[in-house]
């Protein structure tokens, strides 16, 4: 067997792309500059020129229209691929995300193969282009929500959620697009649903999702160092949850440290935790810490978005902290403010 | 009607009397066929509404009594395989696309027989094999699955085209009008039809839309825009019909403000203030859609006062049976509420 | 000192709102359906003749529109009040309220006195009607969420609300709308952001709220005939998240259960165990547990949405079970799931 | 142009120059003002320009370099207290609305000094102050924010008006018609603005926009509307203040729509294949504002190429101090990043 190809987190999506629409002539993609420009992430490129303005549709800005007439097509028995380039913009096609697309197979038993791409994540661009959509998403029953890292999800995702039943949306950080790493084949495919451990280990769990999986690494690679063995548990999907493989990381090391770039209150980590405390209570070595983004809009200066975000040092000092703490740590100064 | 393919938008807005009614058919038996379909319409409605007075119907419902002709125009403007997605207000359009009594009246109650085994509801009927793609509890909703529809087809090739509804009062929802401009641009075979009944809720479309006319606005989206009587039946056919052939062959899609009126509140038991008894009076008595179809049937000899008790009776007796079926039907399993919900999670199984 | 005036969830919101417009001139409402019909839930009953069209008023069925204006309103330095009847209806406008209304204070350091009521929560209606967008808010830095359980609390808040200076969400149970209960003064507030001790107790701690109150304090009148003594907290806030109050019961009971009819992943349940878990992790005796709603789409059918919500019984059960249950239980057999 | 106050929709389109320029005032010293103004935005934007591709704003920006008269002829249509909100390429109204070069262009940078302190950025420049409310990131929303302004304008009897801007691919944005529509009802003192500059990204706008033109479209919702040559500051300037007094006397709001041109790409550092270098030539040669305005005044004498030199000269020196301020001031203090977000969550301090 030959060595996999190499991509980068942008072209592994054209090329599964590609490969869906040659395989499956009911695919088609639309959104805006897709065509010419082949997107604002090259996540399309030069699949205009191969399969025409009717495959490759340019969109006016209606972003309710574009993922209503997905979901139209959907039903209709094609395989739409809504591009919304940001995730921001489905602000404008909530209805049409949450309340038809999410829930048609629930009222009416008819499936709606609908995939819904957007690039998203931390990067610059100010407080608009940034949001987490996440956990808003996660919460809607009906709807699959996967968040790769590596190029090889990227491909492997996109070809599960272009085979399957239901809508899927497709969130791709951004600060990942130009990403290098091995690719799969034509049929390579990565389950919706199933995390991976990115990187085994014995002394504490490192849960996290897209960039924060590249953190996560890092923050192991320098703890090994120290003698403290981080496993990495590379969600890959956010919805449905793998809690089995979660769970059972964390109770095999007994520790775990959730990194996760959205804001603090309500967002994924908390369900991870929530999910550990729910399975893995009873193995907890320390209690779960999580390392988010501050609960904070997103702003332009770059030294305002690195301190907000986890960054390596934080979560070094985490995770190590977690992985050597001892006993309880009682801070009863707090129960005072129950009084009231 | 004009089938002016340019891409600027063409409105054509005669006074329903200054058109002059469409020419009748001499079909006799299809032309009953309508009207016992409107016949039907109307008892389910008001049996519906009575019943949901009584609680029988949860969370209530929506009554188009007086709509009649719109749907009933529009089904008949349709082939098979043509696709509808409707409103909230939408009982007439799904028994107009012949969903059975039986089956909607028992998703109303919530049972496990209705058209939906329970989950939908009044907002949320479907019926894929009969072209209902949904009624729809949001304002705009509809008209973007339509829309959707419509750009499947022209993928697909399958030459089904598409009637997306919405009321008066989506005419000022943002949603509406990128549905329209995309239909446009892309030329969809799409129908797009604002069923304009005057209110939403319990506001004058008139105080809250600017503009001459919706009709008039969705020119200015460039597909060719025009008003229909909605209370004509015949009329809201062949303008349905004209605006599916264009639609099919390939020349886009179609605007049709129909004007038509509601006789009951908003909802089952609304106390309505907003508008006068007179108003509804008025509308009542000179242009109900059933009395003006079975009347000019009656006057060009295609429907005798026998036929016409006979297609009473029959919409009460099915009706009645419906009702019986609804009564009847057992509650859905409960152990199945939360399946179905995507293949993706179903496996899941989360705990609460 | 008299008793206080005895009003429902609904009166009380009107009774708020009546004393705050005529306290200040530039509060004002706007939403469908509200001068003639008093909004779907009688909310503004009888404003409309005492206050006119301009302060009561009626908007075209124009979700974006409706909440734009609000937050130019309120820039400009009037207190406009957003009723958009039901809280799903919210999708229509989601830009408007979290990238712009929630954001700009942060951005241009401009406060956006803004109120967005909307009626919510699970009830009849099916499956559009019935979105739980809490945790999707509470998620949205810069936003306040508030879920009052009783009359008193609806007033009160919204008082706070319209005095504040920044944006508040006001979510209001549907199937609370005619419960009844003592209403405050016109100066009587409750705090954004503070939870209250709904019953004080023991043994174990309910954390709750909206719909979910009535429910906890049931079962632990229920319970309390069994001998277990069940502390309710009402959050009464979501966003900011009384994080004092919660912890301090729970490191005085020990133990906690969580009830929310949020669908299950994601929902505001998994931030309220992950705070637990941040701040008394050493003080719990037992897991917290979590009743929340199935993860699901509300269906029509009474006996299906039954079905999927935390009833009575569950909640009994669950919270006799966590009250009592003594050291750990483990299940081995879930470890295995992380092997792949 | 038409203060027509009646609801319906009024579109006046003369080709701009079947409409002939407008007279030229003779107050030389004001006239000279606002070519210095166009001058600086020029300036500015060619000058951030070259920065944003040396990496020297984070994130890059979008320039408005052609559309300077727009921008011009609209905050000097305007009173003191008039408020202007904008798009995603919007530096051109921020400099119109007279906020400090050095203070959008520090901004820009994301340092201290910046406008906003680094927190918005090009995208989302304010200084309530001066009357700009905001550039905005998301296609519609500055409209929209205009449009509450507009509202609160009105509730508070205040006198402002309200300019909310978009561009021609705004046009296709639901959210955009429900502004309109609700402006137009409610008779706010708005005037919209429709920055038709041919594109949005690589999209030309005609390929995607169903109607005649914007202008037309915005008939439909029942207010006055009007094409502008976006190129004249004059009559820029001209149709934005008799809109402003049409608002201001209570006769609620105009639609403009302003024909312009942007000669970058949509941008800093875009590569153009979407439209033909010919094209941009074109425009650069017969319409630039600058050189159409200062050959206007030069021509009716009140303006000698002394002048001229001076006014470009003040103007690149305005600029090049903005850039020094930029380059020196200090990074904002990161210790204040999650600050000030509000009121009921800053005492909260979530952990993370
Ligand atoms: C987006 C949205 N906003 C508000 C509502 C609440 N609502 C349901 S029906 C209705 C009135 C609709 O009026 P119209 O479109 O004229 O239809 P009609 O009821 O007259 O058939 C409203 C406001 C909704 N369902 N969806
Ligand atoms: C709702 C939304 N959708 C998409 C985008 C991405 N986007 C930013 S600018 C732009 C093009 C806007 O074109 P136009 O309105 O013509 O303004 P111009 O760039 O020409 O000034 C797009 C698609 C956005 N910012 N917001
Ligand atoms: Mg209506
Ligand atoms: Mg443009």
């Amino acid at each position: 067997m030959s060595a996999p190809e190499q991509g980068t987190y942008s072209t592994a999506y054209q090329a599964g792309m590609r490969e869906e629409m040659e395989r499956d002539a009911t695919v088609f993609v639309l959104g805006t500059d897709l065509y010419d420009r082949g997107g604002h992430f090259s996540q399309v490129n030069g699949l205009g020129e191969r399969f025409g303005h009717d495959r490759i549709r340019d969109t006016p800005i209606s972003e309710a229209a574009m993922v209503a007439s997905g979901v139209g097509a959907a039903l209709a028995g094609a395989r739409p691929v809504v591009d919304l380039n940001f995730m921001d913009f489905a602000y404008g096609a909530m209805d049409e995300l949450i309340n038809q697309a999410a829930k048609i197979r629930y009222m009416w038993g008819r499936p709606v193969p609908l995939v819904v791409r957007a690039s998203t994540g931390v990067a610059q661009g100010g407080a608009q282009h940034n949001n987490s959509l996440q956990t808003a998403l996660m919460n809607v029953p009906g709807l699959a929500v996967v968040y790769p890292y590596r190029p090889w999800d990227v491909k492997g995702l996109l070809k599960s959620a272009l085979r399957g039943e239901d809508p899927v949306v497709f969130m791709m950080h951004k600060m990942l697009t130009g990403a290098r790493g091995p690719v799969g084949g034509p049929d390579e495919l990565v389950p919706i649903g199933r995390a991976r451990i990115a990187r085994p280990g014995t002394d504490v769990t490192v849960v996290t999702y897209g960039y924060g999986v590249g953190l996560a690494e890092k923050a192991a690679e320098t703890l090994s160092g120290q003698g403290v063995d981080v496993e990495v548990v590379d969600l890959r999907t956010l919805a449905p949850l793998d809690v089995d493989t979660v769970v059972g990381s964390v109770r095999r090391t007994g520790r775990a440290v959730v990194v996760d770039e959205a804001p603090h209150l309500a967002g994924p980590a908390a369900e991870i935790i929530a999910t550990i405390s729910d399975r893995a209570f009873w193995y907890l070595d320390q209690p779960v810490a999580r390392v988010t983004g501050a609960h904070s809009p997103i702003p332009h200066s770059p030294v305002l978005v690195d301190a907000l975000l986890p960054d390596l040092d934080v979560i070094v000092r985490t995770v190590r902290d977690v992985a050597t703490a001892q006993g309880p740590v009682l801070d009863p100064a707090v129960g005072a403010g129950a009084a009231r | 009607m004009s089938t002016d393919d340019d891409q600027a938008g063409v409105l054509t807005a005669p006074a329903p009397s200054a058109a002059g009614p469409a020419d009748l058919p001499a079909d006799g038996p299809a032309l009953r066929d309508w009207l016992g379909d409107m016949l039907l319409i109307r008892t389910f409605e008001e049996t519906a509404d009575g019943l949901a007075l009584r609680g029988k119907v949860p969370g209530g419902m929506h009554p188009a009594i007086g709509q009649e002709a719109v749907a009933v125009g529009i089904a008949r403007g349709l082939r098979d395989g043509d696709v509808v997605a409707g409103t909230h207000r939408s009982h007439h359009h799904a028994l107009a696309k012949h969903l059975p009594p039986d089956a909607v009246m028992a998703e109303l109650y919530g049972k496990r027989d209705g058209a939906n085994g329970g989950r939908g509801g009044s907002m949320h009927l479907a019926d894929f094999d009969r072209g209902l793609w949904g009624t729809n509890g949001i304002v705009g909703a509809g008209l973007g699955i339509a829309l959707g529809g419509a750009l499947g087809s022209s993928i697909l090739r399958n030459g089904s085209v598409a009637v997306g509804l919405f009321g008066d009062g989506g005419a000022n929802t943002g949603r509406t009008w990128e549905f329209v401009n995309l239909a446009a641009v892309w030329n969809l075979p799409l129908v797009v039809v604002c069923e304009n009944n005057l209110y939403a809720v319990e506001t004058a479309s008139k105080s809250v839309t600017g503009g001459t006319s919706v009709a008039e606005r969705a020119a200015g989206f460039g597909l060719p825009s025009h008003q229909v009587d909605g209370q004509d039946v015949l009329a809201v056919q062949v303008a349905v019909r004209a605006a599916a052939d264009r639609a099919r062959s390939g020349a886009g899609p179609t605007f049709l403000e129909m004007l038509t009126y509601r006789y009951k509140g908003h909802n089952s038991g609304e106390v309505v203030r907003y508008r006068t008894e007179d108003e509804v009076l008025q509308w009542r008595s000179s242009r109900d859609p059933v009395e003006r179809f079975s009347a000019r049937l009656t006057d060009a000899g295609l429907l005798t006062p026998e036929q016409l008790t006979d297609l009473a009776d029959r919409a009460r007796r099915t009706i009645d049976h419906a009702v019986t079926v609804a009564e009847e039907s057992p509650w859905p399993d409960p152990s199945t509420a939360a399946g179905n919900v995507s293949a993706w999670s179903d496996s899941q199984g989360y705990t609460r």
